[in-house]
C-alpha cells in the first residue's frame, strides 16, 4: 500500500500528494483504476534532487489532481504501462531534463537529435557549448561542438 | 475545297509531290501555331477563372492584364536548369516528356477542324481512320507518364505512377465502349436510314451529325465525359499527381522545360478532350451556314465546354483511387455496355 | 505477397501543416506503419521563458500555437496571475473572452482552408482565408499585430477596446455568420468530401483518453469535455454555449464538431459584446513601469481551452522576477501521438486527411 | 554583359530570359512556422501574389525558383534546408523571411535555433518581421524581381 508524505494545495486550489517514487505505479494503478488520466509530466531541476510532477484527470468528476515525486539519482519508474500518453511526456521529459525513466520501453530522445550532448533544461546546462547538426545522405544527424561540422 | 488542296495549287510549280508535301507542313504549322496561341489564351483564361471564383484578382502585372504571363513563364522554364536525378533510368527519362509533348501535337494535328470561308476545309488529316489514330494517340501518352514516373526511381513518382496506371485501365474501356457506341450509331445516317461510310474518321462522324449524339445517346456523353476528365487527369481524377498527397506524383523529379513539357500535355489534354467531346457528341462544326462558320462553332463548343471542366477542376476535391477503380469498373462499364446496346437498338430501329 | 514500400512525407510536405516527418510503410497504398519524428521546430521556448522576466514571456506562448495566439496568451497569463494573485478588472475579462474566442475562430479558418486544399479542393482555402484576413484586421486595431499578437499582459490587456474595434467586430459577426454556412456548404455539398471522410481516420473514446488527446478530437469521439464548460475561466460560466460532440469518431465527425464550434464562438462573442462594462481594463498594480517588478512564488497549473484541445500551463516561481520554470502541457503533442492508431491499414489517402484532421501545430508540439 | 564581345543579340537574348525569369517566380512551399500562415495569406485571397506571376505553389523543389523560407529554422532543421535547397534547379532565389530566419529573432538566446538561415543557404532578400506582413513580403518579392532584372547589368 502506499504511503502520502504529505498533502496539500497549490495557488491554483489544486489538490497535491507528494509521495515517495517507490510508490508511484501503485499510487497510479490506483487512480487509474477509478478512471483518471494522464495529463502531463513536468521535471523540474531543483539543482540538488529533481522534482518529478504528474498531472492527472478524472473526466467524469472533473478532478485535477497532482502528484509529485522527487528523486535525487535522476531515475523514476516509468507509468507507461498504465497510460499510453506517457510515452511521447517521457520521452520529452528525458530529452530536454534528463530524467531516466525506468521501463519504458522506448527511451530516446524526441526533440533533440539522438547525439545532443546535455540536456537543455537543466539548470548547469551551459548555453554557450554551441552543437550543430549535420545530415548525411540518408538522413542521419550527427552532432558536434566543431562549427566547421556545421552546415 | 480544302485548305491544304489551295496551299497545294499555290506550290503547284514545284511538282504534285513537292507540293503536296509542302502543303501537309505549312498547314500543320499553320495549325499548331493557331492551337498554340489558343492554348496560352486558355491557361491565360483558366487563371483569371480561378481567381475570379477565389476573390483573386490574378495575374495583372506581365504586360496588359497580365497576358504575356505564360510567356514569362515559357521563358522561365527554357532558361532552367534540368536537373537528371542520380539513380534514373536514362533513356526513359529523357524520352518521356518528348513522348507526351509528340503525342499531344500528333493529337491536334487529327482534329478535323470544320470549314471557314474562303480556306474551305481547315483539317490536315484526310486520313480515312483518324478515330482509330487519335485513341492510339490518347493511349501513348500514360506510356510517357509511366515511363516517367518509374525511371525517375523515387517513391513518390512510383506511387503515381501506380495510380495513373490503375487509373488509365479502369476508365480506358468505359471510354472505348462508348466510342464504339458512336462508330455504330454513325453508320446509318438517320435522316434517311442509309447505311454510309465514313465512321471511323472523325471528319465523317461530324458529316453525319446533323442531330448531335449527345442528344441521342446522353449516356455516352457522361461516360465519355469522365473518361475525359480521367484522361486529362484534373481534379477530381488528378490520381498520379495529387498534389497534396504525392508532392506531384510522376512529374516530382522533373525540372526545366521537362517538367514544362508535361505542363502543357497537362493543359493540352483538357483542350484537346473538350474538342473531342464537341466533336463526337455535340455535333462538332455543325450549324446554321456551317460550310463558311463551321469551325467557329467548333471553337465555341470547345471554350464552353473548356470553361465548364475548369469549373470542375477548382470547385471538386480528389476522389480517392479505391473509390475511383469501382467507379470505373462497377458503373462505367455496365454502363457503357447498356450504352453500346442502345446503341445497337438505335440503328436497328432507323433501319 | 507484399511489396514494401518507405515513404517519407515531411519534414517539408504539402499534407503535413507544420513540419514533423512522418515515414510511412506501405504496402502497395495500404498503411502498415507509421513512424513520427517531431522536433524540427524546437525552439527551446521554455529555456528562454527561464531567462525572461515574467511579463516578456508572453511572446513566446504566442508563437506556440502560432495561428491562434490569444489563447496561447490567456493560457500562460492564467497561470501567471494565478501565481501572483493579481485580479484582473472586468472589462479586460470580457475583452479577453472576445479576443479568444476570434482567435479561435481565425485558428480554425486556416485549418479548414487546408483540410480543402488537402483534398484537393483548391476554392476553400481563399474564402476561409478571407475571412481570417478580416479578423487579423481586428486585431491589428487592438494590438498592432496581425498573427503574434501580443495583446493580452499581466493584470489585463495592452489597449482598451474604443468604438472602431467594436463595430468592426460587429460587422465582422454579422458577415461571418452567413459566409460560414457558405464555407461549409462547400464541403458537405460535395459527396467526394463525404466519401473520403465517413469511416476514415476513426478514434475510439477509450484510446483516445489512453493517449491523452483533447479538443475537437475527444470530442469528435463522443466525449463532451471541453474546458471552457467544465472548469469555466474568465467568465465562460455566465454565457451560454453547447459543447458539440460527435458520436461517428471519423474524419468527418471531426469536420463537424470543428464547425459546430465556429457556430458557438459566434454566439459566445455576441454575448459578449453585449454583456462588455465600462471600467478599467488593466490591474493598476501591473502597469507599464512596476510590470518588471513582478514576482511569484509556488507552483501552478492552469488550464484553457485552445483550438487544438487543453492547453495547460505550469509555472514554479521561486520569488524571483523570472520563473523558475515553465512548461506547457500541448494539445498538439498528444493529439499527433495517435496518428499511427488512427491511420494503420487506411489508405495513405486517408492519412493525409487524418494528419489534416488532427490540425496539429508544429510549434507547439515542438515547443 | 558578360563576355564583353557578344555583341547586341546576347544582350537582347538574356534581357528577355531576365523578364521571364523575374516575371514567373514559382516559390516553394517552405513553411517552417509561424511565417508559413502569412505566406498562405500572401498567397490567399486578400494580398494575391499571383498578379506577380507567383502564382503556382510548386511542391517539388525541382520545379520551383524561389526559396521563401518562412519560419525560424532550427539546427535539426537547417540541413534539410540546405538538401532542399540543393535540390532547386538553377537560376534560384532565397527569400528570408521574418527575424527568426535573418538573425534569430526572440530565440536568439537558445540552443537549437540556427542564427540567420544565411549561415545555411546564400539569401538574396530579407524580409523583416515577426512575422511580416503579406504586404512585406509582396514589397520582397518585388524587389527581388529589381534584382533579376539588373543581374546581367553588372
Amino acid at each position: 500500500m502506499y504511503k502520502i508524505l504529505s498533502e496539500e494545495t497549490d495557488k491554483s486550489g489544486m489538490k497535491v500528494l507528494n509521495i515517495d517514487k517507490s510508490d508511484l505505479v501503485e499510487l497510479m494503478e490506483d487512480y487509474k483504476n477509478r478512471r483518471y488520466y494522464l495529463s502531463s509530466i513536468t521535471g523540474v531541476d531543483m539543482k540538488d534532487h529533481i522534482d518529478v510532477i504528474y498531472h492527472i484527470h478524472n473526466f467524469d468528476k472533473n478532478d485535477y489532481l497532482c502528484v509529485k515525486v522527487s528523486t535525487s539519482d535522476e531515475k523514476v519508474p516509468s507509468i507507461t504501462k498504465l497510460w499510453k500518453a506517457a510515452i511521447v511526456d517521457e520521452r520529452e521529459q528525458y530529452d530536454l531534463m534528463g530524467i531516466v525513466f525506468e521501463g519504458h520501453e522506448n527511451l530516446r530522445r524526441i526533440l533533440l537529435p539522438d547525439e545532443w550532448v546535455g540536456h537543455p533544461l537543466r539548470k548547469d546546462y551551459d548555453l554557450n557549448k554551441v552543437q550543430y547538426i549535420s545530415m548525411d545522405r540518408d538522413g542521419n544527424e550527427h552532432v558536434s561542438f566543431d562549427d566547421k561540422e556545421g552546415w | 475545297m480544302s485548305l491544304l488542296f489551295r496551299i497545294h495549287q499555290w506550290f503547284s510549280f514545284l511538282g504534285n509531290f513537292a507540293s503536296y508535301g509542302l502543303a501537309y507542313l505549312i498547314q500543320s504549322i499553320v495549325v499548331l501555331i493557331f492551337v498554340a496561341l489558343s492554348f496560352v489564351a486558355l491557361i491565360y483564361i483558366f487563371r483569371k477563372y480561378m481567381a475570379r471564383i477565389q476573390r483573386r484578382i490574378g495575374p495583372n502585372r506581365v504586360g496588359k492584364f497580365g497576358l504575356l504571363q505564360l510567356i514569362a513563364d515559357a521563358l522561365k522554364l527554357i532558361g532552367k536548369e534540368s536537373i537528371l536525378p542520380e539513380n534514373r533510368d536514362d533513356m526513359a527519362y529523357k524520352i518521356a516528356p518528348v513522348i507526351v509533348m509528340i503525342a499531344t501535337i500528333l493529337a491536334f494535328v487529327l482534329i478535323p477542324f470544320g470549314d471557314l470561308a474562303y480556306f474551305g476545309s481547315l483539317a490536315v488529316t484526310h486520313s480515312k481512320v483518324t478515330l482509330v489514330l487519335m485513341f492510339g494517340i490518347l493511349s501513348i501518352i500514360p506510356i510517357g507518364e509511366v515511363l516517367g514516373g518509374i525511371s525517375t526511381k523515387s517513391n513518390y513518382a512510383l506511387l503515381g505512377t501506380m495510380r495513373a496506371v490503375a487509373k488509365d485501365i479502369s476508365f480506358e474501356i468505359p471510354m472505348m465502349i462508348s466510342v464504339l457506341a458512336i462508330v455504330i450509331v454513325s453508320s446509318r445516317s438517320y435522316v434517311t436510314g442509309d447505311a454510309i461510310t465514313g465512321g471511323l474518321s472523325l471528319s465523317g462522324i461530324v458529316s453525319n451529325e446533323i442531330i448531335p449524339y449527345g442528344i441521342i445517346e446522353p449516356l455516352g456523353l457522361l461516360i465519355f465525359f469522365i473518361s475525359m476528365i480521367a484522361r486529362a487527369s484534373y481534379s477530381p481524377f488528378d490520381l498520379g499527381e495529387s498534389d497534396s498527397e504525392l508532392i506531384s506524383g510522376y512529374t516530382t523529379e522533373y525540372s526545366g522545360m521537362r517538367f514544362g513539357f508535361f505542363y502543357i500535355g497537362l493543359f493540352g489534354m483538357v483542350y484537346l478532350s473538350s474538342f473531342l467531346i464537341s466533336l463526337l457528341y455535340l455535333g462538332g462544326s455543325n450549324g446554321p451556314y456551317d460550310s463558311y462558320v463551321g469551325f467557329i462553332y467548333l471553337f465555341i463548343k470547345t471554350d464552353i465546354l473548356v470553361l465548364i471542366s475548369f469549373l470542375i477542376w477548382v470547385a471538386i476535391p480528389r476522389i480517392r483511387i479505391d473509390k475511383f477503380v469501382d467507379l470505373g469498373w462497377k458503373y462505367l462499364l455496365p454502363l457503357s455496355m447498356v450504352n453500346l446496346v442502345y446503341a445497337g437498338l438505335f440503328v436497328l430501329y432507323i433501319r | 505477397m507484399s511489396h514494401w514500400i518507405e515513404l517519407n512525407i515531411g519534414p517539408v510536405h504539402p499534407a503535413t501543416h507544420g513540419i514533423y516527418r512522418f515515414r510511412v510503410k506501405l504496402n502497395e497504398e495500404t498503411v502498415e506503419d507509421v513512424d513520427i519524428t517531431i522536433g524540427y521546430l524546437h525552439r527551446n521556448a521554455e529555456k528562454i521563458c527561464e531567462l525572461n522576466y515574467f511579463v516578456n514571456n508572453t511572446i513566446y506562448f504566442d508563437r506556440m500555437d502560432y495561428i491562434d495566439a490569444m489563447n496561447m496568451e490567456l493560457g500562460y497569463l492564467r497561470a501567471v496571475e494565478t501565481l501572483m494573485d493579481m485580479e484582473v478588472p472586468e472589462r479586460a475579462q470580457w475583452i479577453r473572452m472576445i479576443m479568444a474566442e476570434l482567435s479561435r475562430i481565425a485558428a480554425r479558418m486556416v485549418g479548414i482552408g487546408a483540410l480543402g486544399l488537402d483534398v484537393g479542393m483548391l476554392t476553400p482555402f481563399f474564402h476561409t482565408f478571407h475571412e481570417r484576413e478580416k479578423i487579423q484586421n481586428i486585431f491589428v486595431e487592438a494590438s498592432g499585430g496581425r498573427q503574434e499578437v501580443n495583446y493580452m499582459s499581466i493584470g489585463g490587456v495592452y489597449q482598451d477596446f474604443n468604438d472602431t474595434i467594436i463595430n468592426e467586430i460587429k460587422e465582422f459577426i454579422a458577415g461571418f455568420k452567413g459566409k460560414l454556412e457558405e464555407i461549409v456548404k462547400m464541403f458537405t455539398d460535395s459527396e467526394i468530401f463525404w466519401q473520403r471522410n465517413v469511416g476514415t481516420g476513426v478514434l475510439e473514446p477509450d484510446i483516445a483518453l489512453d493517449y491523452g488527446v483533447t479538443g475537437p478530437m475527444l470530442r469528435a469521439s463522443g466525449i463532451p469535455y471541453d474546458v471552457r464548460k467544465d472548469s469555466p475561466y474568465l467568465y465562460y460560466d455566465k454565457v451560454n454555449f453547447d459543447v458539440p460532440i460527435a458520436k461517428s469518431k471519423d474524419n468527418m465527425g471531426r469536420f463537424l464538431v470543428k464547425v459546430e464550434e465556429l457556430r458557438q464562438s459566434v454566439r459566445i462573442i455576441e454575448q459578449c459584446l453585449a454583456k462588455l462594462p465600462e471600467g478599467p481594463y488593466f490591474n493598476p498594480k501591473a502597469k507599464k513601469s512596476a510590470m518588471l517588478l513582478l514576482k511569484g512564488q509556488g507552483d501552478v497549473f492552469t488550464r484553457v481551452e485552445s483550438e487544438s484541445g487543453e492547453f495547460g500551463v505550469f509555472i514554479r516561481g521561486d520569488g524571483n522576477v523570472k520563473p523558475y520554470r515553465v512548461h506547457a502541457r500541448s494539445p498538439s503533442f498528444k493529439n499527433l501521438a495517435v496518428v499511427p492508431i488512427m491511420a494503420k491499414g487506411s489508405l495513405i489517402a486517408d492519412l493525409i486527411i487524418t494528419i489534416a484532421s488532427v490540425d496539429a501545430v508544429a510549434g507547439e508540439v515542438d515547443r | 554583359m558578360k563576355t564583353g564581345d557578344m555583341g547586341v543579340k546576347t544582350t537582347t537574348l538574356e534581357k528577355a530570359l531576365e523578364w521571364g525569369r523575374s516575371n514567373s517566380l514559382w516559390p516553394l512551399t517552405m513553411g517552417l512556422a509561424c511565417c508559413a500562415i502569412e505566406m498562405m495569406a500572401t498567397q490567399a485571397a486578400d494580398v494575391d501574389v499571383a498578379r506577380f506571376g507567383s502564382e503556382i505553389f510548386r511542391n517539388s523543389p525541382r520545379q520551383s525558383d524561389l526559396m521563401i523560407v518562412a519560419g525560424t529554422t532550427t539546427k535539426r532543421m537547417a540541413p534539410r534546408v540546405k538538401r532542399i535547397y540543393e535540390e532547386m534547379p538553377y537560376p534560384k532565389y532565397v527569400i528570408a523571411m521574418g527575424v527568426c530566419v535573418i538573425q534569430g529573432g526572440p530565440y536568439v538566446d537558445g540552443y537549437s535555433v540556427v542564427l540567420g538561415v544565411d549561415r545555411v543557404i546564400p539569401v538574396d532578400v530579407y524580409v523583416p518581421g515577426c512575422p511580416p506582413s503579406p504586404q512585406a513580403l509582396t514589397y520582397g518579392l518585388i524587389t527581388l524581381q529589381k534584382k533579376i532584372r539588373n543581374e546581367t547589368d553588372r
